[in-house]
């Protein structure tokens, strides 16, 4: 896994850490003004986003080596980054009273089950590979 | 790690070998798909190991290309054998074929490179 | 039609020869990309070209399995220019490779299926 | 085109021709005697049975030689068979009046636009293939 922290890796966490704070930042603050009207942007920019740095990210790094962990790293990662900041602001008394704690705390609960299935379908698909490559396609 | 990675290179290896080597039972002689097993797996010193049901699925593709044709003929016991042989346009596909890429291990240098333990 | 299968042949064969020929090109000596390049379509009578593209992509997963290695040297202008070579596990493989598979090429009976023009 | 038609492919032909017969006299018999609980029942039926005949026998068809023709030869045949038949019944006086021939008219008009594309995209693949075969599967 060591091996697999790869440049356009380390970007690809920059980038989503960088969203996400503009993203908790953005949505709390037009919860205590209680805008509503434009609530919709914050989760919707957000989204669309992530996905494209993924994409970008995860393309650009396979390019460059075909790593074969079935994007577990980039789940781990966006995971971590996303609760860092949301558990941070939380604590720091930075968000509106419309995000109690327990909405965080449920998303993490779900989100761990969802990585922790992840990480056995990365276990499995692991012993195929060499230092992280597909065995098949390393000399093709 | 050394002898998962010659494995995973013979893997990707293999798959164009196997036509050659089917082609060359071929030339041996007809053959039925035992024979052809056998022959390949004797020459290519257990190298190269072939599923029957793969050799049937080549075959067949061969067949359909009029590279390789067969006969049916009795045999010892049981139902009727299937000997394959290699067509005129076979024949001719695999000496082209060996003439442009087998032979270029011939060269005094390759060889030498391919011979040599160090040269590094 | 005949071409036509050839090339096929070819296509589904090469992608297994390709590391082969990397691989003895960096036996020769160190190389950088544009000299493996020559290398290859020299001494494969351009049987296998190989695209800038994928022979960079090929030595990243060399690299990164510490089978090829490079130093950084400056080029006759320009910027650095990086020289591949075999480490030693990476030679131990290619030797490995060359006795398990090109070696068997020269049975007798394989050599004589290969050059005689017409067995059948 | 020629080479293509194997064994298994007339198979198909001759399943689905039995199919479509069965699923006209059985649609057309429920709609005479106005029996309309249970008139969703042939065209299910229809369309799991044909589903089936063209996975089961498309299959087999491909595991004997991997002809390349994107079900441009399942489509055809296809089409051909069910409006043979449809058109034969309706003209012989075999359907019911809750069928007018302006629903077969616009099917056979759909499906013939379908069709059509169908076949640009076939001759676009067809120009890698070899005896139908596609180049880079024959000698793999």
């Amino acid at each position: 896994m060591k091996k697999m922290l790869t440049k356009d890796f380390y970007k690809y966490i920059l980038t989503i850490s960088i969203i996400t704070i503009v993203f908790r930042i953005s949505l709390s603050s037009l919860l205590i003004i209680e805008t509503w009207n434009f609530i919709f942007i914050p989760p919707l920019g957000y989204f669309l986003l992530m996905f494209l740095s993924g994409w970008y990210f995860g393309k650009k790094d396979y390019e460059y080596l075909p790593f074969n962990d079935i994007g577990f790293r980039y789940n781990l990662s966006t995971f971590l980054v996303f609760f860092t900041i949301s558990y941070s602001m939380f604590f720091l008394g930075q968000m509106s009273k419309y995000e109690p704690r327990i909405i965080i705390d449920y998303t993490f609960l779900i989100w761990g089950i969802v990585l922790t299935l992840h990480l056995i379908f990365y276990n499995k698909v692991k012993s195929n590979n060499i230092k992280g490559l597909p065995k098949e396609d390393i000399f093709d | 790690m050394k002898n998962k990675l010659l494995e995973s290179w013979e893997e990707t290896y293999k798959k164009g070998q196997l036509t050659l080597w089917i082609f060359l039972s071929l030339k041996d002689g007809k053959k039925y798909v035992d024979e052809i097993k056998l022959f390949i797996s004797k020459y290519s010193k257990n190298t190269i190991s072939c599923e029957e049901q793969s050799l049937y699925r080549s075959l067949r593709k061969y067949v359909h290309l009029q590279i390789v044709n067969y006969k049916s003929r009795k045999g010892n016991k049981g139902p009727d054998r299937k000997y394959y042989y290699l067509t005129e346009s076979g024949l001719e596909l695999l000496h082209q074929f060996i003439s442009r890429n087998i032979n270029l291990f011939e060269d005094k240098k390759i060889k030498k490179l391919l011979n040599e333990k160090n040269v590094n």
